[in-house]
C-alpha cells in the first residue's frame, strides 16, 4: 500500500469512526487485510494529513483517547445551524404582552396583566428579555416598585421599523376591524406628530409645565382605561 | 451464510460477470456445495441447509428449471413435477417444517399435467388456452422480484458499503433558531387585546403618538440609577422640532406618571432629570 | 465571504451533520453571520468540493434527503473494522419483501404474498419497519383494512438513491404466446405508477429498453448464497 493510500484509508477512518481513534486502532484496520503499516509508516501519515487540513475547515488534534479530526474553533460560529431546534411558535399570550409593552410602554407587568385580564407568565417576560426585545427601562414608584418595560432597538430592526411611530396607531388598529384593506396605509403613515402642531423648537423648550399639563392630561384618560 | 464477501465485491447489476455463476449455494464442513447431486446422496445436515434456503414453492420451481437451462416459457410440466414432489417429500422425510404452499403448489402441478393431457378448450377469441399460462406468469412474476432483490442487496448500503462522517464540532454549540414575528402579528395581537379590554366601546380617547411612549422608555432608560442628566441634554435639535416635542411631552409624561424628577439647584440655572426613588 | 472560505464551511458542515444536507440547510448555515450566499455559489462549491475528493476517501452523492460527503465504497474494507458489530446481513426474504415494497407500493402483506407465494412473517415487516426502509402509508378499504406499505426517504438515502425511479429496472415479463396484454393484465396488483420505472402502464414490461432478459442467469447464484 502505497503511502498516499494509507494515509487517505487514515482519514476516512477518522472521519466516519465518530471516535478518536489510537495509533493501534489505526494498525487494526488493515489486519484483515494482511497488509500492516509500520507505527512510523502511521505517525507520518498522521503528521500529513495534519498538514493537509492546514488552512481548511478541520484539524487533526490528539485527545486523550486518540487522535480526532474535529472542525476548527473559527467555523465553530456556522455549524451552530445544523443542530438548531425547529423554532418554537410563540403563543398568543406572549404576542399581545409584546404588543402591549409596544404600545404602552413604559408599562408594568400588572399594568399588562389589568389590560389583558389575565395574568402574565414570568415566562414571557423572561422570553421577551432574552430575545432582547424588551428591557426594563425603569421602576414605578408605587408599592413593590414594578419594574417597567419598554422596547429595544432590537425590536425594532427585527421587526423592520426605523421607528415605533411606523406602526399603525391605536385607532388604526380599531379601524381594520371596518377597513381591513387600509392596513398597509395605516403601516406606512407617519406618527400623528400633528399633536405638536403649533410648537415651534423655541417655544417648545421654555414652555412652562403649565401649558403641557393639558397635553399630558389627555393621555392621562388614556392611562386610566387599563 | 455464504456470498456475503462475494456480493460486496460484485455489486454491479451486469449480468455478464460468470463469477457469479459458481457461486456455492452452501458449505458442508467448509467445503463449498455448487451443485446438488443428482442422486441427492449428500450428507443429511447439508441437504437440510439447502432445501430451507428455498424461498417457497416458486423458488423451488425455478431452481428447477434454471437447473436445466429450461426457457420458463416451455417447461415440461411432467418432468418438473415428479422432480418437484421428490424435494418435497425429502422435505417430509427430513421433517422440514414445509408450509402448507408446497403442497397447495404439488395439486396445482398435479392438475396442470392432467389438463396437458385433455384437449385444449378454446376461449372466447379462438385461442387455445395453455394450462401452463397462470403458472408460467407466476414463475416469471415472483422471478422478476426475486432478482430486484438481489440487484437491491447488490447497492451500497450505508454502513456496509459507504459510511456517513461522523466529524466532531467541539467548540459550536446548537443555535436556537428564534420564531419569526412580523409586525402584523403584534398588530393582530394588538387588536386581540383591544377587543378583550373593549377600551373602545366605554371610552374614545385620543391615543398618544407611539413616538411618545417610544420616547419615554429612552428617557427612563437613560436616567437610571442616581445619575441627574442635564435636560436640555434629552433633545436632539436635529430631530427638528417634531422630535423636540416629543420628547419633551415623554418628560412631562413621565413626571405626571412620578417616574422621573426634574431638579433645579438654583433659579435660571440647568435643569435636571433623575429617576425617582434612587 | 471568498469562494474557498464558503468551500470549507461547506465541507465542514457535510462532514459533521451526521445526516444529508439540502441545499437550502447549507444556506441556513449563514443566516445567523448575516452574509448569506446565493445558490448558485453554493452548488458551485459543491462542485468543488465533489473534485477535490477526487482520488481520495470521500466522495459527495446526492441522495433523497440531500447531498452527503461519504466514505467511498471501495474503503469498507478497512472501515468495516471500526466498528465491534457487523452490519446485519439480511435474509432474501426480507430483501425480497423490500424489493416488493419498494416496486409496488403501496401495497399490503397479503399482495407480497400473492407474489411470493409464502407468507410473510411478521418479524420480517418489524424489522423493516424498525430500520425504517418501510413505513405504513394507508390501509386497503377492503374486509379487514389490511396496512399499506411504502418505502422510506430513509431507505432513499441508506441505497444511495435519489428517487424510487433510480432503482435497477425489474425484468419484463416474457409472453407465452406474442400476446404481451393478457399475461400482464393476470398481474394481480396495479403497476406502480409513482415508480416511473420508465414505462407508463399501458407501455407495459415489454417497451422498456433498459429490461435486461440476461439478468435471469443472474439469479441463480443468488439464490444459493443465503
Amino acid at each position: 500500500m502505497s503511502p498516499d493510500q494509507l494515509k487517505h484509508v487514515i482519514e476516512a477512518a477518522l472521519l466516519a469512526a465518530g471516535r478518536p481513534l489510537q495509533l493501534d486502532d489505526v494498525i487494526a484496520l488493515f489486519e484483515e487485510s494482511g497488509d500492516v503499516p509500520q507505527r512510523g509508516e502511521v505517525q507520518d501519515a498522521l503528521a500529513e494529513l495534519s498538514s493537509d487540513w492546514e488552512g481548511r475547515a478541520l484539524e487533526l488534534v490528539e485527545v486523550s483517547s486518540g487522535f480526532r479530526l474535529q472542525v476548527r474553533k473559527e467555523f465553530s460560529l456556522w455549524m451552530g445551524r445544523l443542530w438548531a431546534e425547529r423554532p418554537p411558535k410563540y403563543s398568543r399570550a406572549l404576542m399581545e404582552t409584546l404588543a402591549l409593552i409596544a404600545y404602552r410602554q413604559p408599562i408594568t407587568r400588572g399594568e399588562i396583566e389589568d389590560v389583558r385580564g389575565v395574568s402574565v407568565s414570568p415566562n414571557i417576560i423572561r422570553t421577551l428579555l432574552e430575545r432582547e426585545w424588551i428591557r426594563v427601562v425603569g421602576r414605578r414608584e408605587v408599592p413593590g416598585r414594578p419594574e417597567l418595560f419598554g422596547t429595544t432597538k432590537l425590536f425594532l430592526d427585527d421587526f423592520g421599523l426605523k421607528a415605533l411611530d411606523e406602526m399603525p396607531t391605536l385607532a388604526e388598529i380599531r379601524d381594520l376591524d371596518q377597513h381591513p384593506e387600509d392596513l398597509f396605509a395605516g403601516v406606512s403613515a407617519p406618527a400623528p406628530v400633528s399633536l405638536a402642531v403649533g410648537m415651534s423648537t423655541e417655544e417648545a423648550v421654555p414652555s412652562t409645565p403649565h401649558d403641557e399639563a393639558g397635553q399630558a392630561s389627555v393621555s392621562k384618560t388614556e392611562e386610566t382605561t387599563d | 451464510m455464504t456470498g456475503a464477501e462475494g456480493q460486496l465485491e460484485n455489486r454491479t447489476l451486469d449480468a455478464e460477470n460468470p463469477r457469479q455463476q459458481e457461486m456455492p449455494f452452501a458449505f458442508v464442513e467448509g467445503s463449498p456445495v455448487t451443485e446438488l447431486p443428482r442422486d441427492l446422496y449428500i450428507p443429511p445436515h447439508a441437504l437440510e441447509v439447502f432445501l430451507e434456503t428455498f424461498e417457497g414453492p416458486l423458488d423451488l420451481l425455478l431452481y428447477l428449471i434454471k437447473r436445466q437451462n429450461l426457457d420458463i416459457l416451455d417447461i415440461p410440466i411432467a418432468e418438473i413435477t415428479r422432480q418437484y414432489m421428490e424435494y418435497v417429500d425429502l422435505m417430509k422425510e427430513m421433517r422440514l417444517e414445509l408450509a402448507a404452499e408446497y403442497l397447495v403448489m404439488a395439486a396445482m402441478l398435479a392438475e396442470i399435467k392432467s389438463r396437458m393431457l385433455l384437449p385444449r378448450p378454446e376461449s372466447e377469441d379462438g385461442e387455445e388456452q395453455d394450462p401452463r399460462a397462470d403458472l408460467i406468469r407466476r414463475l416469471q412474476e415472483y422471478e422478476r422480484y426475486k432478482q430486484a432483490a438481489e440487484a437491491l442487496e447488490t447497492l451500497p448500503r450505508v454502513g456496509r458499503d459507504i459510511f456517513e462522517t461522523k466529524v466532531l464540532a467541539p467548540y459550536a454549540h446548537a443555535v436556537k433558531v428564534q420564531p419569526k414575528v412580523t409586525v402584523d402579528d403584534l398588530i393582530s395581537a394588538m387588536r386581540d387585546v383591544l377587543a378583550r379590554a373593549e377600551m373602545f366601546s366605554h371610552h374614545h380617547v385620543q391615543m398618544e403618538p407611539l413616538s411618545v411612549r417610544e420616547r419615554m422608555s429612552i428617557i427612563l432608560g437613560a436616567v437610571k440609577g442616581d445619575q441627574f442628566i442635564e435636560f436640555s441634554a434629552m433633545f436632539t435639535p436635529e430631530e427638528g422640532r417634531q422630535g423636540v416635542v416629543v420628547t419633551l411631552l415623554a418628560v412631562l409624561e413621565l413626571i405626571k406618571d412620578s417616574l422621573i424628577e426634574l431638579v433645579q439647584s438654583r433659579p435660571f440655572g440647568p435643569i435636571h432629570i433623575k429617576a425617582t426613588g434612587s
